[in-house]
């Protein structure tokens, strides 16, 4: 049977789940035995190349084109994980909802004590660039999520206990301390 | 009409990049950009906490150099507090502020060495075909 | 201003169970409640000023900035909505020139919504400066506003004619109607005030007058039902040097307005059955606790006071019976539809918020200020007086076996002849809507937005306590109604509006099963939705008091009866959306930046 | 001898004092029935409901029903223990509660429950508010984002005179617990400990003592809510 294919994108987190992955440290060779990676920062595969069994997603949504890569990876794995406080419910990203977009595009480019530079108050604005959100977004509140891995970052041991269990169909005994929120 | 080539992750790096190659008509490059286009917000949002959850709260800016930011805010901090006229940072405190940093370098060049460029080093036939770059 | 509140506080002796009545008194004199007199009451009162503010922030009624020399509050109901709502308020606001919530810079006219007023019968209604005014069109309204510029009094705007019944007396003179359309022992005319007082109760014992309570079987007319006879019977076992007797006329459940017909019509009964009680559970003190969108009945009710204690069925050695002293004062709520739940009420009437409280204690045991206290609805009052005179036998030959005597339902909506029914219990509702002249009806909201939606197959079902109960609103939507739209997103935003916050359930989840409901409605809605709200329901059952637990009735009765006008509205072709919209979402961002939204950039 | 009562928590006999409330009867039983409003010494609030139990089938919050001699109760049913559930879940999403930069977090009973019953994401969608930061007391901060209205520091912060440094305001989905002004400029240091004490979450802190316990040392960084509570 082939290896089961696992992607991994980082969204609006701040890619320390992902050093969470690689804080499994020597465990990447088993991994590497287990699984075969497909589209991730941490490989070269940069589109999806085959059907992938399982999605980790790190991050929630903060701009437009953090949807369309989460859209594309719902389109593209049978399961999807929200890896981290961020995916889950926004973290740190989501304490600027509520407060209006613009506010913050203002405190940044322009009214902010360090932009005396900006004077023409330029602002980014190119059709290559994300447009923002209103909000950030959990990923389960635009795609249809499977699996959660909570804290900020989730405990290495947690991330590896869960990926086994998920690929070899053992059950999943959590112990209390790697389920943490913080 | 230009032709564009997007490079997007850019990978074996932390943290997120995306390349985009603009080339005219006849496929001379006339402009490269590097998008590193993560904005959040934090002057804004960060407005209006506590100030001794700003360490806490700036951490979080990246997840690979996370001390860095957390000692910039603790230097923001000092001077708030009044600790920050040299003499006032206890030397202990200092050494560790240095030892977190080493920390942050020593973890960071092991991991980008052995999980990110290794595998073209060592596992030369894993390495992933060009082609599908 | 000082010694305004100075004088207030006087006459009230500084007595911090009396801070509604205060708080009351300087909203009036006043127009609102400012800054200096909350210090003043706080020092007073030895309360911190956040502990005052935090009554004053729990009622509608009260404010800390003015609210205009006209104060309009104009009623926003389904009903309401019904009758032409919408253009009676986009009047008021072109004619105003301001937006509802808010005060003209003249301090002149104040445009404020609030809930059901019971005024069901004649919508649109408003009351303006405690003043009522029915059956409002944009063309009265224009006149009413064009009054206020000329400075009139608020009695000078009403040009209409007084309403029926003892509307027009002097002391009530308003242009409500009663609508009294069928009577029955309790709104019947063959009733002269006193009889029981002078021959039954100089006869009988207390303990007698309770037995034949318990024998009549008769249940709380408010809409708990619980036997009335025993809640006295407890209560007159209960241990306490003081008992008390509180009527409660808060009638916030939406729909209602039968005890307003009851207190304009019947007031002596209801007042007599108040001594009843007293005598028979011994008690000299009742209260009349009557919310504040009736102080209009103000200077009526206190003169009917006057006139029965001049007639000594109030007051000292009552009919010349010795140690039975029992008079009554009225307090007044203050725009809070919790208040209708007794132990809430009990809370109001000692100066606080309107939080239920936990039981036991049941207010039997410890009530008002900690003394044993009965909280009976008008109605129960009223029956109460002819029970006594006719005997708990006599009564059960009325209504059912197990819902003994008659109802008062005040119907309303899509009929011919909306007001006031007297019938017996067992009234099954195709009658009814026969009686009331409603032909090709959707549905029926029985029992207010705490009571359930039913359809025409439910229409053979009877008015009763073991099948459809309810404290008396009937509410007829004809075929031309939104039922989903004008009815149970009104009713659920009612229960946000009106939920006391002090429970972590119905506190958050009337709101966040309304954003699902309005998810719904706006065409985003998926099957796993429907099945999300009826499991999230559950969670509301662990609330404190009955608007809590009642408070999604109007997703889940209308789920259980009309679930194909939610099955119509689902999205076909999906099974997940969270009803997230891209293009809206970034709209703020590229407005700001000046950029014009491209969604195919790579 | 006062008279003890006897009766039954989910089929387990017990007994304690008659008149005693459920949840310290059950605690003197050695069976943990979580609470987050309830607070020693304070008369209880039942104002976040998670203590629900079901008595003779009707729901009642454990923290203010008082012991009677033959009680049945239920406790430990997956119904009730959904409702509990469901409850921190709506406690949640209706706050800001971003456990990563809160000093409270591993001493929060919200986050403890969150851990006791495993909840992975909460049901309901978040509605992130935006609530006001007050730090205009000289020794407190009082952040509505991380309050459950849970009434504790109301009912248990007082001055000499009897007057609450802390009340409600507003009602409804509207509802916030703020702190007086007048008072507030006036806590003394126990005051601001003893109201930091009182909040079960990280609403009330004291100022310039953030993040004094390192990661591991913290109440439940190790054992779950209630494991102390055994015969």
């Amino acid at each position: 049977m082939s290896k089961p294919v696992i992607a991994t994108t980082s969204l609006a987190g701040c890619f320390g789940c992902h050093m969470s992955i690689l804080d499994i440290d020597e465990r990447i060779l088993q991994l590497f035995d287990l699984v075969e990676f497909n589209k991730s920062p941490i490989d070269d595969i940069k589109k999806f190349t085959k059907p992938v069994d399982i999605g980790i997603i790190e991050g929630g949504c903060c701009n437009s084109e953090n949807v369309e890569v989460l859209k594309d990876f719902r389109k593209n794995c049978k399961i999807l994980i929200s890896l981290g406080e961020c995916a889950i419910m926004g973290g740190l990203p989501a304490l600027r909802n509520g407060i209006p977009v613009e506010e913050c595009l203002h405190e940044a480019y322009i009214g902010g004590p360090t932009v005396q530079l900006n004077t023409k108050h330029i602002l980014p604005n190119d059709d290559e660039l994300p447009m923002l959100l209103d909000k950030v977004y959990p990923c389960h509140e635009i795609v249809k999520i499977d699996y959660y891995l909570p804290g900020c970052p989730p405990r290495a041991d947690l991330i590896w206990d869960a990926l086994v269990a998920l690929i070899t169909g053992d059950p999943l005994k959590l112990p209390y301390e790697l389920i943490k929120f913080d | 009409m230009s032709k564009k080539i997007t490079i997007e992750p850019v990978t074996r790096v932390e943290g997120h990049g995306k390349v985009t190659i603009h080339m005219d008509n006849n496929g001379n490059v006339y402009q490269t950009r590097l998008h590193i286009v993560e904005f959040r917000g934090f002057e804004r949002f960060v407005q209006g906490r506590p100030y001794w959850e700003a360490p806490v709260l700036v951490q979080r800016l990246c997840g690979i150099c996370p001390v860095s930011h957390h000692l910039a805010a603790a230097k923001a901090l000092d001077v708030i507090v009044g600790a920050g006229t040299g003499e006032g940072l206890t030397p202990t405190g200092e050494k560790m502020r240095r030892l977190m940093h080493y920390g942050q370098f020593f973890q960071s060049h092991a991991l980008h060495f052995f999980h990110l460029s290794s595998p073209d080093f060592l596992l030369v036939s894993t390495a992933t075909p060009p082609s599908e770059t | 201003m000082k010694d305004t509140v100075k004088q207030i506080l006087k006459q009230y002796g500084s007595d911090r169970n009396r801070l509604m009545d205060i708080l009351i008194d300087i909203q009036e004199q006043l127009g609102y409640i400012p800054k200096d007199a909350i210090d003043l009451l706080a020092a007073n009162l030895g309360m911190s000023q956040v502990d005052v503010e935090q009554t004053i922030s729990f009622y509608h009624f009260f404010s800390t900035k003015p609210r205009g020399k006209y104060a309009i509050y104009l009623n926003d109901s389904a009903v309401a909505r019904m009758f032409g709502y919408d253009s009676v308020k986009r009047t008021f606001e072109s004619e105003a020139g301001i937006k509802f919530g808010q005060v003209s810079d003249d301090g002149l006219i104040g445009l404020f919504n609030t809930a059901c007023m019971g005024m069901s019968d004649q919508e649109p209604a408003a009351i303006i400066n405690n003043k009522v005014f029915t059956r409002l069109t944009p063309y009265r309204v224009r006149e009413i506003v064009k009054h206020m510029r000329e400075g009139k009094a608020v009695e000078e705007l009403m040009n209409e004619s007084y309403g029926d019944g003892k509307n027009q007396l002097p002391s009530l003179r308003s242009i409500v109607s009663s609508n009294v359309r069928r009577k029955g022992m309790i709104l019947g005319d063959d009733y002269e005030m006193g009889t029981v007082t002078k021959t039954r109760l100089t006869k009988m014992s207390p303990e007698a007058v309770i037995a034949e309570m318990k024998h009549s079987h008769i249940r709380g007319r408010g809409g708990a039902g619980f036997p009335t006879g025993l809640k006295w019977e407890f209560c007159r076992r209960s241990k306490g040097d003081k008992r008390y007797v509180i009527c409660n006329a808060d009638e916030g459940e939406p729909g209602t307005f039968k005890d307003r017909v009851i207190l304009t019509e019947k007031p002596e009964l209801v007042f007599e059955g108040m001594a009843v009680a007293g005598y028979a559970i011994g008690s000299d003190e009742g209260i009349l606790y009557l919310r504040y969108e009736y102080r209009y009945m103000k200077d009526y009710l206190n003169e009917v006071l006057e006139n029965m204690r001049k007639q000594n069925l109030l007051g000292k050695e009552i009919a010349g019976i010795e140690g039975f002293d029992f008079d009554i004062r009225i307090q007044y709520g203050a725009g809070a539809y919790v208040c209708g739940e007794e132990s809430a009420l009990l809370e109001s009437l000692e100066g606080k918020r309107g939080e239920p409280r936990d039981k036991p204690p049941f207010p039997v045991e410890k009530g008002y200020l900690g003394m044993p206290t009965i909280v009976n609805n008008v109605e129960t009052f009223g029956t109460a007086v002819k029970i006594v005179l006719n005997g708990g036998e006599w009564f059960t030959q009325f209504g059912t076996e197990d819902s003994t005597g008659t109802k008062i339902l005040s119907i309303s909506g899509d009929c011919m002849f909306p007001g006031v029914y007297e019938v017996d219990w067992g009234f099954n509702v195709e009658d009814m809507l026969d009686m009331v002249g409603a032909w090709e009806v959707q549905a029926v909201q029985v029992g207010g937005p705490s009571g359930t939606l039913i359809g025409s197959k439910e229409f053979h079902r009877t008015l009763g306590y073991s099948d459809l109960s309810t404290g008396g609103s009937m509410i007829i939507f004809g075929p031309q109604r939104n039922l989903l739209k004008d009815v149970v997103l009104n009713f659920m935003h009612f229960f946000i509006e009106e939920s006391c916050g002090s429970c972590s359930t119905c506190r958050n989840m009337t709101q966040v099963m309304t954003n699902k409901l309005t998810k719904i409605l706006n065409g985003k809605g998926v099957k796993s939705d429907l099945d999300d709200l009826q499991s999230w329901a559950k969670t509301l059952q662990a609330s404190r008091c009955g608007l809590g637990q009642t408070a999604a009735n109007p997703i889940v009765s209308s789920l259980k009866n009309f679930r194909h006008l939610y099955e119509a509205l689902l999205q076909k072709d999906k099974d997940f959306d969270q009803g997230f919209d891209m293009e809206a979402s970034v709209q703020a961002s590229c407005n700001y930046v000046g950029r014009v939204p491209n969604f195919n950039h790579h | 001898m006062s008279n003890l009562a006897k009766f039954k928590i989910d089929g387990v006999e017990c007994m304690a004092e008659a008149g005693k409330f459920i949840v310290e009867a059950a605690r003197e039983n050695g069976i943990f029935i979580p609470t987050l409003c309830n607070m020693p010494g304070v008369k209880p609030q039942g104002a976040c409901r998670v203590c629900t139990v079901r008595i003779n089938g009707r729901l009642m919050t454990a923290c203010t029903t008082p012991i009677g001699d033959g009680m049945e109760i239920e406790s430990n049913k997956p119904d009730l223990i959904d409702i509990r559930k469901s409850i921190v879940e709506l406690l949640f999403v209706s706050g800001n509660h971003f456990c990563p930069a809160c000093e409270k977090s591993g001493d929060c009973e919200l986050q403890a429950l969150g851990y006791l019953y495993q909840m992975m994401v909460p049901r309901y969608p978040y509605d992130f508010p935006l609530r006001e930061v007050d730090a205009s007391s000289p020794y407190i901060i009082k952040d509505q984002n991380r309050c459950i209205m849970c009434k504790r520091c109301i009912k248990s912060v007082k001055d000499e005179e009897g007057r609450s440094y802390f009340a409600f305001h507003n009602r409804g989905d509207k509802l916030e617990v703020v702190l007086d002004k007048v008072l507030g400029e006036s806590m003394d240091k126990q005051t601001a400990e003893k109201a930091m004490e009182s909040c079960p979450v990280g609403s009330i802190l004291v100022k310039e003592k953030g993040f004094a316990k390192p990661i591991g040392t913290r109440k439940f960084d190790r054992k779950p809510i209630g494991s102390d509570v055994k015969l």
